[in-house]
């Protein structure tokens, strides 16, 4: 096994990743990031961001209003002092992405353009057209190609956290084009792997967002936190979903049912606002959970519109014209002619909301900071109570930035502190253990599961017992189902005996990840016994302040389901209100 | 080590018959066939001029004249327009994108640009020559 | 690294290249009518005489030349290149050596020619 | 919905079993919006787990799915089984060493796209923390298609002089250094043209334009390559007139 000895460990190159290894690389140049990415960092899922990042640009908006949206987005479950700080930050990390040459969209006096996010009270989401995870990602990965400092290992797939006494020393990870192993050894580590959406059967996610780091972390004894709240996205397109960005509804667009009823109106988010002038924050500029759930009523109702791939509703552009759907809409455009084969200039286009983004993470604070010193999560693999109960979209690309800076310098500053000798053989047999687990699952030669059917079984449960709307029942099975999948999972044989680029183990560790990562959404889900943003439940239908403005945190409990524990939410300035989207009504 | 990158050999001398757009490149290339030729032959009719003498511009005037040459002329022109001229004006906008305020000028404009040039500077040509 | 001389002969390439593609179909027709026996007014002796032993027409007549063999002259490095050749500086020195002979030929020649 | 038998031909090598690569037939029920991407995951979920391939998003934005269909540089996952016919075969991008089945190595070109110093760089004083460049929507739009470059590496398949010798720098990384050059940001066109301008960097194209013809998402580096043998060619007399003892 190789042994590669570096000062931060940067696990995933996404934009999280990225802007933490530019972070240290300039204020702290002396020391050695390794930076390892399962894919080249610019396959990372932040390319597929369409919409834009929040942070406050205006005159007439202010810190103040975005703290309000994003607490009020987010049910009351996000940390406070983690918005404050991240607001705060947002607009300036915007600018030095600009500074380092993101071509954003401009306005007519040539400063960055801004559009309306669903949930948010202004304009404050900065674009590139619609492919703004896109640009950010490439912007970034391009900027760190100037330090040399940072190490890049791309295509290495990390198997596994290192720790001793409790505190994080390095991963093991598997060099995919030689199948070799190799030590990573660091004091300080930092997990910027991504979310999990492929646990579902339907989602936006790449088909690299399998948890990994999440599930390293949990295997190491670190709790996840809130995990019962996965975000439905409205607007997907139904069989691949595929996102189209809800700078469609910011642009104008709106959604109708089989009867070409804006139907959101009966879900207190109405009034119908007009055609082309989107009011903020009501109708189609409501928070996501809200209009998932909306469409789950009309789906209910018998009011969606049935198509080869299922019941959808329909979104219509058509009132905003050719010009502006091809200037500021182009990747959407291309992806709904390419694959439902509508053009949005002509026709509505079918959507259904389709699984997102996951809220809960890595338990994590405001620096990064994990339980376990020495590990950092940051992006959407960690969970640090900016989102709370659901996530207003365009504050994770921002969050990535505000906070892969924060960490890094934390880190940086942890690796400096720590001296004294390694005790590198403790580790060196710890990473032999992971590899010797590794080849263990090489050396299976008979099974009978497959890694494909027990995904679908995974997904589909997880769907049924822990999707838009959940209850008592369903979650409990759902907790069973994936208890026994672990079991089962056991009995995948990798036919793939080659070293060389083996996806097929790659896709059973990707399996077993999910399967940790899925059970924490369905345990938690199954112990949160009340209604709150993305996670709602039909047997407790009422936000429970007394008893659940906490997070939850779930632990590994070797052979055994994952053990809930609840942890308070800081609060500073906002006590728990109404959430509010219904425009003029009031 | 396991790994052995495996390299598919190229061939140096026939890869333009993998597909139809390199010949159509490799055609295009050997215009400067045609390009040489024509050169040549035209510093050959200044040499003749250079004698002062109308027998000796007379004789290399006849000397041009027959079949062979009416042949080779006609493929040539043909060839030189399709695979010279026309591509030419075709990529001309890539190297020298003219941009208005916040476009591009089409491409097409600037084609079209270079058909009238060329329209104009052949009659001209045909003028001095005495063809019209 | 430095920008290499490439770009003195890829100018020249281009120049020539557009040149080429607005004056040669004209020029080849030329030649068509003449190997047809009609041979046009303006190329009897008298005529082109004149054409040739004016400064303007000396000039024009140069720069076609001029540009046109460094055009082709590259174009067929790069053709040899292509068809397998690897000898660049043997085949580059050939073509080039090739367009400069030509050159001082076309000025020789239109020097020569006097009124 | 309608399902369509398509005979996959794909590519396979096993650097551990095979001497050369070969290909394996699979007979694949392709449903009529499928992309050929689907009918590979098909293949590796149903059929044969052992197939390598790269992938990720699904949307024409990462790619990694870059592959030739039918010889034919292209993206899996945007090239859809109603537009094929039958009989589709599936290679690795060509000019590439093969790693593994669908697998290319691409170190080569990943070290181009670092060599062309693809990043901001300014000599006047760095910006002021909080304020953006001003840049106009005209400014923006003269760089904004060469922006568009997702790394599929198509262009590298389809360029014959990059088969043909590797050192040259290639469409995608010349692309790339002409959008930093073209930005109203930047101030290292000059730094950047002394590299590109050297041997192996833009004189190697001879305007096949495959690149192009090729690329998904129209960067159209065949373009910008020419603009950049113009910008050198101007570059070089200004360097020659503007410092005349220096030899280069
Ligand atoms: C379609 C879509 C559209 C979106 N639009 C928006 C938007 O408009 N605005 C907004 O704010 N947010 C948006 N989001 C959310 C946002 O894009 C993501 O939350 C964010 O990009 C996540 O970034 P990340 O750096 O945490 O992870 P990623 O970009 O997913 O990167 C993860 C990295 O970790 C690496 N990795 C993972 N596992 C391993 C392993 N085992 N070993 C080694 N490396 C590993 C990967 O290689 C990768 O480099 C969108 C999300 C999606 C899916
Ligand atoms: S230029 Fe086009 S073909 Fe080449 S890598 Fe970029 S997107 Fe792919
Ligand atoms: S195909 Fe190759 S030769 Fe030039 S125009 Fe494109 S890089
Ligand atoms: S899978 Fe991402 S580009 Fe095809």
């Amino acid at each position: 096994m190789e042994h590669i000895k570096a000062d931060v460990v940067i696990v995933g190159a996404g934009g999280a990743g990225l802007r933490a290894a530019i972070a240290i690389a300039e204020t702290h140049p002396e020391l050695e990031v390794a930076l390892i990415s399962k894919v080249y960092p610019m396959r990372s899922h932040t390319c597929a961001a369409e919409g834009g990042a929040a942070g406050v640009k205006r005159a007439d908006d202010s810190l103040e209003m975005h703290f309000n949206d994003t607490v009020s987005g987010g049910d009351w479950l996000c940390d406070q002092d983690v918005v404050e700080y991240f607001v705060e930050q947002a607009p300036r990390e915007l600018v030095q992405l600009e500074h380092w040459g993101c071509p954003w969209s401009r306005d007519d006096d040539g400063s960055v353009a801004v559009r309306p996010f669903g949930g948010m009270k202004k304009e404050r989401t900065w674009y590139a057209a619609d492919k703004s995870g896109f640009h950010i990602l490439h912007t970034l990965f391009q900027t760190s190609l100037q330090f040399p400092s940072i190490k890049r290992y791309d295509e290495f797939f990390a198997l596994d956290l290192l720790h001793e006494d409790g505190r994080a020393r390095g991963v093991v990870a598997l060099e995919m084009r030689s199948g070799r192993f190799f030590h990573f050894s660091a004091n300080s580590v930092i997990m910027a792997t991504g979310g999990a959406g492929k646990i579902f059967p339907f989602t936006t996610n790449g088909a690299i967002k399998t948890g990994d780091g999440m599930a390293m972390a949990y295997r190491a004894g670190v709790p996840l936190k809130d995990m019962e709240f996965v975000q439905y996205h409205p607007t997907g397109l139904p069989g691949t979903g595929i996102l189209l960005t809800e700078g469609c509804r910011g642009e104008g667009g709106v959604l109708v049912n089989k009867d070409g009823y804006r139907y959101l109106q009966d879900y207190d988010m109405g009034p119908e606002t007009p055609l082309g002038a989107p009011v903020f924050k009501s109708m189609e500029l409501g928070p996501r959970d809200r209009l998932s759930q909306a469409f789950w009523h009309e789906q209910k109702k018998g009011n969606t519109v049935e198509t080869a791939w299922g019941d959808c509703v329909l979104m219509d552009m058509r009132h905003l014209g050719e010009q502006k759907i091809l200037e500021r809409l182009p990747l959407v455009h291309e992806l709904a002619l390419s694959y439902v084969g509508v053009d949005m200039v002509k026709d509505p286009v079918p959507v259904r909301p389709v699984v997102h983004y996951m809220m809960g993470g890595i338990a994590s604070n405001i620096d990064g900071g994990t339980p376990m010193p020495g590990l950092y999560a940051i992006g959407e693999t960690a969970c640090g109570s900016l989102n709370g109960a659901n996530r207003l979209g365009s504050n994770s690309l921002t969050e990535l930035l505000v906070f892969g800076k924060r960490a890094a310098a934390a880190a940086a500053v942890f690796a400096v502190q720590q001296d004294g000798p390694d005790n590198d053989s403790a580790m060196t047999l710890q990473a032999e253990a992971v590899v010797a687990r590794i080849r263990g699952l090489l050396q299976q030669n008979e099974g009978v599961e497959s890694i494909a059917g027990i995904r679908r079984e995974m997904a589909s449960s997880l769907e049924a017992g822990a999707g838009i709307y959940r209850d008592e029942e369903g979650t409990e099975a759902t907790c069973k189902k994936l208890a026994e999948l672990q079991q089962r999972s056991s009995g995948i044989e990798v036919n793939d005996k080659s070293n060389v680029f083996n996806t097929d183990l790659q896709g059973l560790l990707e399996l077993q990840n999910m399967l940790d990562v899925a059970e924490c959404v369905a345990e938690a889900s199954n112990a949160r016994k009340e209604s709150r943003g993305a996670h709602q439940r039909m047997d407790y239908t009422e936000r429970d302040d007394e008893t659940y403005l906490k997070h939850s945190l779930a632990y590994r409990q070797v052979g055994d389901r994952p053990r809930i524990d609840w942890l308070d939410v800081t609060i500073t300035r906002s006590q728990p209100g109404v959430r509010d989207y219904s425009g003029d009504k009031k | 080590m396991s790994r052995r990158p495996y390299i598919r050999p190229m061939s140096q001398t026939t890869w333009y018959m993998r597909n139809g757009r390199y010949k159509v490149y490799m055609l295009r290339e050997m215009t400067s066939f045609l390009v040489g030729f024509y050169t040549f032959l035209t510093i050959y009719a200044l040499a003749t001029l250079a004698s002062n003498s109308p027998q000796v511009w007379n004789s290399f005037l006849s000397s041009q004249q027959s079949t062979g040459m009416i042949a080779l002329h006609g493929f040539a022109l043909l060839y030189f327009l399709f695979y010279q001229t026309f591509p030419w004006f075709k990529l001309a906008p890539k190297a020298m994108p003219v941009q208005v305020g916040e476009k591009t000028l089409p491409g097409i404009y600037i084609v079209i640009g270079h058909y009238i040039v060329w329209a104009v500077l052949s009659a001209f040509i045909f003028w001095l020559a005495g063809v019209i | 690294m430095a920008i290499a001389k490439k770009a003195i002969v890829w100018g020249l390439f281009a120049a020539g290249g557009t040149l080429t593609a607005f004056v040669f179909p004209a020029l080849i027709a030329l030649f068509l009518l003449i190997a047809t026996g009609n041979v046009p007014e303006g190329m009897q002796f008298e005529q082109i005489h004149v054409f040739v032993t004016s400064w303007l027409g000396k000039v024009c007549l140069f720069i076609v030349l001029f540009l046109s063999l460094w055009h082709a002259a590259h174009r067929l490095r790069v053709v040899a290149h292509d068809f397998g050749i690897r000898k660049d500086t043997l085949v580059a020195s050939t073509v080039y050596t090739l367009a400069a002979i030509g050159t001082v030929l076309s000025a020789y020649y239109l020097w020569m020619i006097k009124a | 919905m309608n399902i369509r038998q398509i005979e996959l031909e794909v590519m396979r090598y096993d650097p551990e079993k095979d001497e050369a690569p070969w290909f394996q037939q699979y007979s694949v029920p392709c449903q009529e919006d499928w992309a050929i991407l689907d009918a590979l995951n098909y293949v590796k979920d149903e059929l044969d787990t052992t197939l390598a391939y790269r992938w990720s998003c699904h949307m024409m934005v990462c790619g990694s799915c870059g592959m030739m269909i039918n010889g034919e540089p292209s993206l899996t996952c945007k090239t859809f089984v109603r537009d094929l016919p039958d009989k589709v075969r599936v290679e690795p991008l060509e000019n590439f060493p093969i790693e593994r089945d669908l697998v290319v190595v691409l170190d080569d070109v990943m070290q181009k796209l670092h060599q062309v110093q693809p990043y901001i760089v300014r000599k006047d004083a760095p910006p002021q923390e909080d304020k953006e460049f001003t840049q106009s929507r005209g400014a923006l739009m003269k760089f904004k298609q060469l922006t568009m470059c997702i790394n599929c590496m198509c262009c590298y398949a389809a360029c014959p002089q990059y088969g043909l010798d590797k050192n040259f720098i290639g469409p995608a990384a010349l692309a790339l250094a002409h959008r930093y050059n073209l930005d109203s940001r930047d101030q290292g066109k000059s730094d950047r043209l002394d590299i590109l301008a050297d041997h192996d960097g833009v004189w190697e194209c001879s305007f096949v334009g495959a690149c192009s013809e090729v690329c998904p998402k129209h960067v159209d580096p065949a373009a910008a390559i020419q603009q950049m043998k113009i910008d050198g060619a101007m570059e070089f007399w200004k360097q020659k007139l503007g410092m005349p003892g220096d030899k280069s």
